[in-house]
Formats: C-alpha cells, structure tokens, sequence
C-alpha cells in the first residue's frame, strides 16, 4: 500500500499500461519532460523516451487526427487535451471522425485509443477552463465516457480504457487531482461500465460522478445524522452504463437523486432520469431530483463558483427538502 | 509547374495507366446514370476529368500504403484496385456494398486494399493520414500515407495543424491538393488569399513548393514517385498541388452552370484520357490494343452494375451492428 | 396567401429583416450567387449585394469568429453552416465564446446574431451529414435554439430570431427543405420560446420538434383511429422553453411522450423528461417514454436510414403498447 | 529584423511610453506577489518582459480601436487606459473587478476602452478580431482591431483559418505575435515547421513578413503605426512578429526551470525598461524624471491594490445574471 495522489494514479495507471504493451504511446502538450501541465504524465518521459511520449504542438486536431490514424493502423494511443473546454477545438475529430468511422466502414476499422482530459470547476479557471463536458461526450453515439473519482479506479480504469479496442473519453477531475489515497502495489485493472455502490442506505439513492462523489458521500453522511438514510452509487462509466446497478439502487429505495457538475440542461441525470422515469415509474415513491450546476457558464471568483457548482450544503438541503424532512 | 523528367515506365505499365483512368471515367458515368435512375439514393461526388491523379499516385503507392481520400473519393478507391462491383452497391445501399450500405458514397473505405477512409468534413482526414503516417514512423513499416483533397479545403485549420504536424515530426505523409478551381459553387481564388492554395502554403512549412498538372497521368506518376519515396525514406511529407478540373458539377445533378463556357471548354479539351489516348499512340500502341481496353472496361462497369443492382437491400441486424468493436451497439447493460 | 416551401421560407425570413435593418447581414459558405446549397438564400444577394450576401472560404471557424466579432461591435449577422455536423469544426467559436461571454464580462457584451444550419436526416447523406444536433446547442448555457418545423414559422421564428438580442442557433431540417403551406403577405414576426399545441387530445401528450412533428401529428391521427386520443405539442424553441404549454399539456393527459430525431443518449427529451418526472410526478399515469433515433452514427442507405429515424409506425407502436392498447 | 525608421515621437511621448511600460510591470509584479499572498485565487498569466509591445501598440491605436488579447491579456488591458483597481480587482474576484469577478484574470474585458476581450482558448479570438474589423469596414468607421497571441498559438487551426480571411477581404486587422519563444514549458521551434512561427507565414496568406524587436518600444510603436494606418486606409490586414521573451514562468507560480540560464539571462539584459530609461537619458530625459515617473506608478499600484483589496465578495445575486441581454439566466418559463 502506497498513498497516491489522482494525478500521481494517472502516471502510474499509463505506466503500467505501456510496460505491458510497446503500441501504447502518449501525446499530447507539454506531456513530455515537463510531465503536463497538471503533472499527471510526470516520470513517463524519462521511462519511456521521446518516441513513446511525445509533445506537440497547440494543435489539439491534429493530436486527435494522430491518434485515431495511429488507432486505425494498430497503435494505442493516449492523447492528452489538457482542459476538456478544449475538446471545443477538435470536437469534429471526436465525433465525426473517431466516433462514427467504425460504424460507416461496417466494422472494417478498430479505434483502441484514449483521450484523456483535465475536467471541471474547482480552480477558479473561469468560463473556458473549467468546465463538465462528461454529458458532451456522452451525447455522442461511438464514444465510452469514463470518469473516475479516486486513485484506486484511476489506475484501474485507465487500465481497462487502454486495453478497450473503442475509444475512450476519460475524464480526469482537475478538483480531484491533489487528492490522495492507499493504492495497493501491483497491477490495476477494472472494468468499465460498472457502478460502484459505495454506501447502502434505504430512504433514498445520490447518484454521482467524478467530483460530485466525495461530495455526494459527504452529504449522505450528513444526512444520516438528519435521519436519511442514503444510497450512495458513483457511476464511473457513463457509456457503457450500468443501468443494473443503478435501477437496483434506486428502485431499492423509491427515490433517485443525481448529483452532477455538468450545467443542467442534457446532463448525464438528464438521461437517466428519462431511463428511471421509463423503465422503473411504478418503482418511485416521489420526484426524481437533480442537483446540478445552474445552466451558466462558470464565473471565475472563487465566491462565485463556490455557488455554482453542487455543494455539500446543496445536495443535502436539496435532499431533505425534497424528502419533506 | 514543377518540371518532371519523364517516368521510367514501359508501354505495358503505361496501358494500365490508360486503363486505370478509363474505368474510373466509365464508372463515374455509370454512377451519375444511375444517379439519375434513382439507383443511388444519397449524394455522390464525382471524379470525372479528375482520373490522372488518382491513377498516377496509386501507380506509385505500395500495396500496403495508405490512401486517404475525400467524399469525392470513388476513383481513389477504385484505384488501389477495389473492385467495381462493392463500390457501386455501396453507392446504391445494397448489403453487397464496400461497408454494406451504412457508409455510403461519400466514406468508402476498403481496409484490406490500404484504402483507410474518405472523410466527408473538409480538412478532417489531413490530421488523421499524419496518424497513420505516424503510426507506419513508430513501426518501422516504411509505408507511407498519400491524403487527397481540395482547393477549397485548404483553408481550413485542419490542413494548417496537420501540415505543420506532418512536417516537425517527418512523416511519412503526401498531401496531394486536387486542385479544380471551384469549392462547390465559388471560384476559390475568390476566397483565397494565394493564386495556388496548396502550393504557395508549402513554404509556411517549410516545404517545397510543387505544382503539377494533375491531367498528365506521367507527370502525376512522376510526382508521386518522387514524394512517397522520399517520405519512405523517412525525409518527411510532401505538399503536392495538381492543376486540374471537374467535368460535371460538385454533386449529384449539379449541372455546374456557375462556371463560364470558356472555361469548361478549355479543360475539356486537356481531358486526360483522350490526351494519354493520343499519347500512347504516338509511342507506340495500337487502336485495337486501346479500344479493346475500352471495351473490356465497359463490359465490367455492366457487370458490376447488375452485380450491385442484385444485391440484397440491408436489414434491421445491420442496423445496430458495428457502433463497437464487439459488433453490437448497446450503451448499456 | 401563397404557397411557399421551407426552403423559400428562410430567404423570405431573412429578406424581410434585412429590408428593415441595415445591420443584418448574412454570410456563408455559396451562399451568394449560387442561392446557397440547399437554395435557402435564394434572391438575397441579387437584392441586398455582395456586401450583404457575402460568400465566405471553407473556414467555419472564421464565419463565426467573424460573426461573433461584428455581433458585438454593432452588427447583426446571419452566418450559416451548411450542414449541422460541421458546428464540430467551429464549435470552439460557439460554444467557448459566442455563449460565455456575455457572462464572462458581466454584460458588457451583446451578441445579437444568428447561426443557421441544415440539420437532421432523411436524405441519405450518412453519419457525417445527418445528425441532428439539436441537444448539441441545448447543452451549452448561453445559446437560444430555435428548430421550426413549418414555413410559416420559419419565417417568424426567424425575425424573432434576428431581432432577439442574444445568440440564436436556428435549425432547419433538411427533410423539410421541399415541404410547402400556405403562407400569408406581409410581415411575419413570431415569439421565441413559445410552443404550440397542434392537436388536442385526452390520453397521451406527444411532444416533438422540427421534422418529427409531421410525424408525430400523422401518428396522433391513426392512433385515434385506433382509440387513443393525443394531444400533439410542436416544442419549437429548446432554449427558451416553452415549460408552462408544455407541463400543462402533459398534466392534462397524464402521458408524455417524446419523439426525437437526435440519438437517444443527453437528448432534450431526456431533458424534459426529467423536467416533468421532478415537477409534475404526481400527476403523471403512467411512464414517460421517449421515442428516438437509436444511439448509432446514421447510416447511409435509404432503407437503413429509414429504420433508424422515428417513423410513424414506431410511434403509432410504442404510444399503442405502452398505453396497452 | 525589419528596420523601423525612428517614430516621430518627442520626449514627452517618449516618456509616456516610459511610464505606460513601468506601469505594466510594476502592476505585474504586484499581482504575481498577491497570487502568492493567495489574494488572487485562479491562475494568472503575466507580461513581465512583454511590456513594449503592449506600450507600442497602444501609443499607435485611435481611443476607438478594439483590442483583442488572450489569457496573458494585463498588459494589453491597461496599456489601453483601464485603471488598475478594477483589473486587480477582477484578479481577486471582487465586485469591483472588471468583470465584477465573473471573467477573472484571462478574460479582462473593458468595452469603453476598446478592450474587446481576453480569450483563454488559444487561436479563438482571431476570427473574432476579423469580425470586429469586417464590422468596422462595413460601418465605414476607420477602427482597426489589434490582435494579439503568442508563438505557439500559431500552430492551431484558427490562425490559419483568419489570416486568410483578412487577407481577402482587406480587413482592417493588425496580428501581432508576441513570439516569447516558449508555449507553456516547450520550446516553439521544437514544434513549429519553420523558425519564425508568424513571419514564416506570412506570405500564405499574400502578406509582408515584417519582424520587430518587441523589447524595444520605439521600434514597436513604428511597426504599429505602419500596420495600422494601413489598415485604417483600408489596405487589409499586416501579421507582426515582436521578438521578446517573459521574464518569469508561463503562469502562476511556474518559476520557468525549463529555460536554459544563459537563455534567460540574455534576455534579461534585453529588458525593455532598463534599455529605454537608458535611450532616454541619452534623448535629454533626467534621471530625476525617470524617478518620479517610477515613483507615481508605485503610488498608482499601492492604492490600486489597497482599493482591489477593499471590494467585497461577488453573491448570489451575480451568479445568475447576465446571461442573456435582458439580464437574467432563464431558460425556461
Ligand atoms: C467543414 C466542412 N465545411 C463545408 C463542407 C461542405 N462542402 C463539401 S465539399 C465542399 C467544397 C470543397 O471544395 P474542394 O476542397 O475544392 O474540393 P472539391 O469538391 O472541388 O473536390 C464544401 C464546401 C464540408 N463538407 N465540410
Ligand atoms: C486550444 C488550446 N490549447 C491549449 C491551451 C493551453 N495553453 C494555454 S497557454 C498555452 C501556451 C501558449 O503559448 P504561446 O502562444 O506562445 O503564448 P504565451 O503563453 O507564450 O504568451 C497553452 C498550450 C489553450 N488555452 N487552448
Ligand atoms: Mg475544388
Ligand atoms: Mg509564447
């Protein structure tokens, strides 16, 4: 058992995974020597070398352009876009290109990459560094969207990413980076598309991605003390989803609450409250409740984005108000 | 115009090259019939008058390199020796098509004959033939990726971001600029702040700058040769513009009316089939031996035509295949 | 009253703000002489110029960085991107600056102006050419989105487009280009964010948007044939939306369903679904059903295209099954 | 280098200059010392180094020009005649910001003063600089947009995609490349094709290729007002490359130990304000002048701060205004 950091998990989960197989490289913007921007690529360089991490230039279609030519010809690459707003500039790659290509050449091509992205609010980056596009991903039909929440599953997620013959949109919570915790030695790999149910409680279900899920554990604990008894389910994969899981928590319960960082219009609790509200109506005691960032572009000033973005103090007034407590 | 020597070819291999470009011109007619008869049911861009390039760089390309084409891309698939029959089902959506139908005319694809994708955003596939480029550089392969395009597509980010890429870390890429004059209905020297898009660009990466007429089927062949064996080489891409023109209009029944008389005629007099006709003559073909290259073409594009016609229309199992690498298309369990 | 098509309706809409303002311009890509690829702009530049009507380069990015830029320094643009799935080439423009900035500087800036686009399937064009990106511009906080699904309307949803002062994405199926209706003389100036009940019934509410409604109306009519009666609701604009028609539409069947031509995941079905099953749950009788195209790239062929955009048939089928009839 | 014949500029303007550059970095080094002090909570981008081409170009831009600048954007702002407090202010996030804490340190945005806003995505803001400009043209109103970005953001599509629609439509548009040498850690030669990443380039898009020494002032007010009286004459756009370097990392609290020392060093002695303080003198200023000068922008810098310091905290009633123009955030009714 060592602590890790989420950032130091990121290099040690790539790590493992190019040890294991030459065709993995990485790319991406100052991943080399300088082990990126937010440190998660630190010690890959002088592992690996400059051929199999490798710096570009700012020119996020042509990293993207690289790494779904190099996917179709049996490389496994891991192209870094250092913010997800980014994913703005080559966002015709992602969907157009990589997400669709195997489909339209009925099966002919293989896209085993990943793309990996600084996520989220938090920083104080303002409007155009700081936000959720886990529900932009996920629109697009052809992506798998990944989004751990600590070390352990960053290892083990990234691990399953990489060895995934489509491609994988991962999404790395910057709020969480400097966050540590025990990671065994050894090989990680996980699976994706499996929740974790990561605290069992029978009034009602949170349900939480990346960020939000220390967030949401924190207010399920608070709660209790009010006398709610919560589920908390961290989705971790948003494609595949793992609607067993969830649809088992929440009709356990009768109530779904999604706590997400994405603005609120078309979030991933969007659609999975129409999944709910389809497949388990007659299973819900009351309202499906989400709990999101207001649909606003995020404002800079800490006060500011303190507000905006869901809160211990939201998810738990939110809650109880709405479970008439 | 860059100055080519002439390429070191013999009669035999220079009646392939008329061969090539007579069926590719005989395809594309059958195509736009068959446009016309409600066979092919989407959009279709057509290559007519186009056919030297295609042909001369597929004559310099090794079987396992990378072609990269556009939405007008049925001549460059044709070319890296795809069959006539798949290509034309795809066009009509029958279950016998190059990817059964869910692709279409504008993203023929054919893995098995290098033939890695036609891109239907303008400036897309720049990027991603420097992938395969990149991923032949890491693998010691030696093949090398030709990417087709536009005039008018050069100016979009893409060709900038991917010609810049191509050139800092020396691949094995050959950027080759169809250049007809027009985008769909604009002239592009209206919209171009160069008189040569691609090759006046060649310096802003530190690239030579090559133009050629890309209705010589020798002087293309000469060319290519040139660029892929220096990318394989590993002495990095080129930018390649070739001067040429586009029989019919952009798309589908797009008479091309926009286009002054003057002009279509003068390029209809540089068609590259009757040119290299008349070329290969004078060195020292027969009549018999073009017309019968002819004929035989005709007679494949008419079997390929019933071949495609009787394919099976594409079912509900298509459908849903094929989103992921396991065949399906669930996004959840 | 003259018969005019979709298609002849948008020039007619935009002719009629530029007669009235000096300051709306339009640009794109052959949109000029050549009346624009799907012949939307025909007449504008024999009447207003090439100054007005002005053709642009293959340069998205620059269309709406121009547009952006001439927004908020007084003008009042109309760029047009010719297909919906080419916003991935320029979504940067739109999504990172067009929508934030306002925000951003506190309200210092106004961007009054006017991205249209040809959207959605039914021609055959494949994966790159059909989607429907309506959920795209949803999403994004800071973009109105506005998607008429008659002549008529296009033409008042255009000014009110033209004359609202914030960013619209205006878009217009391509399946309805050649679709023809009476329309009257004169002026037409209609209300952003305002939907309309075309049918009403007392069983079920289906709500639809651009190229489904026709279809949605049609499925309404031979499901009374088969006994179930539907109120019809054509949503019209996305942001703003038009809530309050459609909640009290909803709460007077008890049943909504959706009908949606985007893929299935993040769409704004999903949105308002679960709009409605957190604000109107109580008098909801039953599930909430949300009818899509599946979540797949589009394919190409005419007969796989057709299976994969909701018909009549499919909603005349999962209306009468989930309704038990 | 581009010569640059002297500007004709007496002391008096000479020595507005002086102050302008001190100011900047004066103002610069006291928000690198309140991020340390935690005041300014995000990240921030500083010119320390950079002040002549910020001075420069502001000396030779009309009241009514628009700027257009990115994340590393203090500069640019106040050299336009916005006043401290509310810039600092907006690095702290208080109400008295710029932005009123909304935009924070990379989007300084101030309308009145032209300041048409600071772009944190790199290439975005220079399509939108051709726009304010096209709008400028189509208004008959002479104003010219000045956009600046740095070295490496040359690479990225946008560039591109902009230089050449200035270029056709004779934009009044003046890009300016502060070539620092470095993206954030890498060096921009190792990733660029050519070794003047905006001169190179130029001549893609039928411009000048006009290079200046950014640490000299003098030198960058005379390239400037060249460009822009061009521009104001309606001749199009001009693409500028400034020579200089950023003393400190690329942000934050970054010390910049990628850079060689000798690199950094030379560069050092390369410092604008030491360099023009001495030009000065020898151009009859005292050094008494010079002081006082020094002495009235530490003055400006501590009240500014002691003013950013006192604003209060943005609430609740901020958070959801100002999304749309009639001031709120509604989406629905
Ligand atoms: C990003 C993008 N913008 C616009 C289009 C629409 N479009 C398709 S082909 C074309 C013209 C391309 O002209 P050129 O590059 O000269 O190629 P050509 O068709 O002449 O072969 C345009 C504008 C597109 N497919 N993608
Ligand atoms: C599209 C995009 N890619 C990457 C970044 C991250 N980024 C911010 S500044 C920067 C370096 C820019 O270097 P340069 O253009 O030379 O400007 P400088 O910071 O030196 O002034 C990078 C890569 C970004 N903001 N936007
Ligand atoms: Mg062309
Ligand atoms: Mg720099």
């Amino acid at each position: 058992m060592a602590q890790l950091t989420f950032r130091e998990a990121i290099s040690r989960g790539i790590a493992q995974e190019m040890r294991r197989d030459e065709t993995v490289l990485a790319i991406g913007e100052d991943i080399g020597a300088a082990g990126g921007v937010f440190k998660g690529t630190v010690g890959l360089f002088e592992e690996f070398g400059p051929v199999r991490v490798r710096d570009t230039p700012i020119s996020e279609q042509a990293i993207l352009g690289a790494a779904m030519g190099a996917a179709m010809t049996g490389l496994k690459p891991i192209a870094e876009i250092m913010f997800s707003d980014f994913f703005a500039v080559c966002w015709d790659i992602v969907v157009n290109q990589i997400a669709k290509s195997r489909y339209m050449t009925n099966g002919q091509m293989t896209f085993p990459l990943v793309i990996r992205s600084g996520n989220g609010g938090g920083l104080r980056f303002g409007a155009q560094h700081s936000q959720s596009v886990e529900n932009w991903a996920m629109m697009v039909p052809g992506l798998k969207v990944v989004v751990p929440s600590n070390a352990l599953d960053v290892i083990g997620l990234m691990a399953a990413a990489v060895r995934d013959p489509d491609p994988v949109i991962f999404l790395e919570a910057k709020s969480l980076y400097a966050s540590k915790m025990d990671v065994p030695e050894g090989d990680i790999v996980d699976t994706l598309g499996s929740a974790k149910v990561l605290r069992q409680g029978s009034d009602a279900t949170l349900v939480s991605l990346g960020a939000m899920v220390p967030r949401a554990l924190k207010a399920a604990e608070e709660l209790a003390a009010a006398g709610i008894d919560c589920t908390v389910v961290d989705v971790r994969s948003l494609v595949p989803l793992d609607t067993a899981t969830i649809m088992r928590e929440v009709t356990a319960t009768g109530r779904l609450f999604t706590v997400e960082e994405n603005p609120r219009l078309c979030g991933w609790g969007g659609e999975l409250s129409s999944i709910v509200a389809e497949e388990a109506f007659y299973d819900l005691d009351g309202p499906i409740v989400r709990i999101t960032t207001p649909h606003i572009p995020l404002p800079a000033a800490d006060a500011l984005e303190d507000m905006a973005i869901p809160s211990v103090e939201r998810i738990v007034a939110t809650v109880a108000t709405s479970m008439g407590a | 115009m860059t100055t080519t020597t002439s390429p070191d070819l013999d009669l035999d291999a220079k009646l392939e090259l008329y061969r090539m470009q007579v069926g590719l011109r005989q395809f594309e007619k059958r195509a736009y019939d068959l446009f016309l008869e409600n066979y092919v049911k989407g959009t279709s861009h057509l290559s007519l008058g186009q056919e030297a390039i295609a042909a001369g760089f597929a004559a310099a390309m090794r079987p396992d390199d990378y072609t990269f084409a556009t939405y007008r891309g049925h001549a460059h698939t044709l070319a890296r020796g795809v069959p006539m029959t798949p290509v034309l089902a795809e066009l009509m959506g029958r279950t016998n098509g190059l990817m059964a139908g869910k692709g279409g005319s504008m993203h023929l694809t054919s893995v098995e004959h290098g033939v890695m994708g036609s891109y239907a955003i303008i400036g897309a596939h720049l990027p991603i033939a420097c992938g395969a480029a990149w991923s032949a550089q890491y693998r010691g392969t030696e093949q090398v990726a030709v990417c087709f395009f536009g005039d008018g597509s050069t100016n979009i980010g893409a060709f900038h971001e991917a010609l810049n890429f191509a050139a800092i870390w020396k691949l094995p890429v050959v950027f080759v600029c169809e250049n007809n004059l027009w985008m769909e209905y604009t002239r592009t020297t209206e919209i171009t702040a160069v008189p040569n898009p691609a090759a006046d660009r060649a310096s802003a990466y530190g690239l030579e700058s090559i133009i050629v007429d890309g209705n010589d089927v020798d002087a293309v062949y000469a060319v290519a040769t040139t660029a892929i064996e220096r990318a394989r080489a590993g002495e990095g891409p080129s930018l390649i513009e070739a001067l040429t023109y586009r029989h019919g209009g952009h798309s589908r029944a797009d008479p091309g009316k926009y286009r002054p008389d003057d002009e279509v005629a003068e390029w209809l007099a540089k068609d590259p089939i009757p040119m290299y006709h008349a070329r290969l003559l004078g060195e020292g073909a027969t009549e018999a031996q073009l017309v019968e290259i002819e004929l035989s073409v005709a007679a494949e594009v008419d079997r390929a035509t019933e071949e495609a016609k009787a394919g099976p229309t594409p079912g509900a199992d298509l459908l849903m295949k094929d989103v992921w690498a396991d065949g399906g298309s669930a996004w959840r369990n």
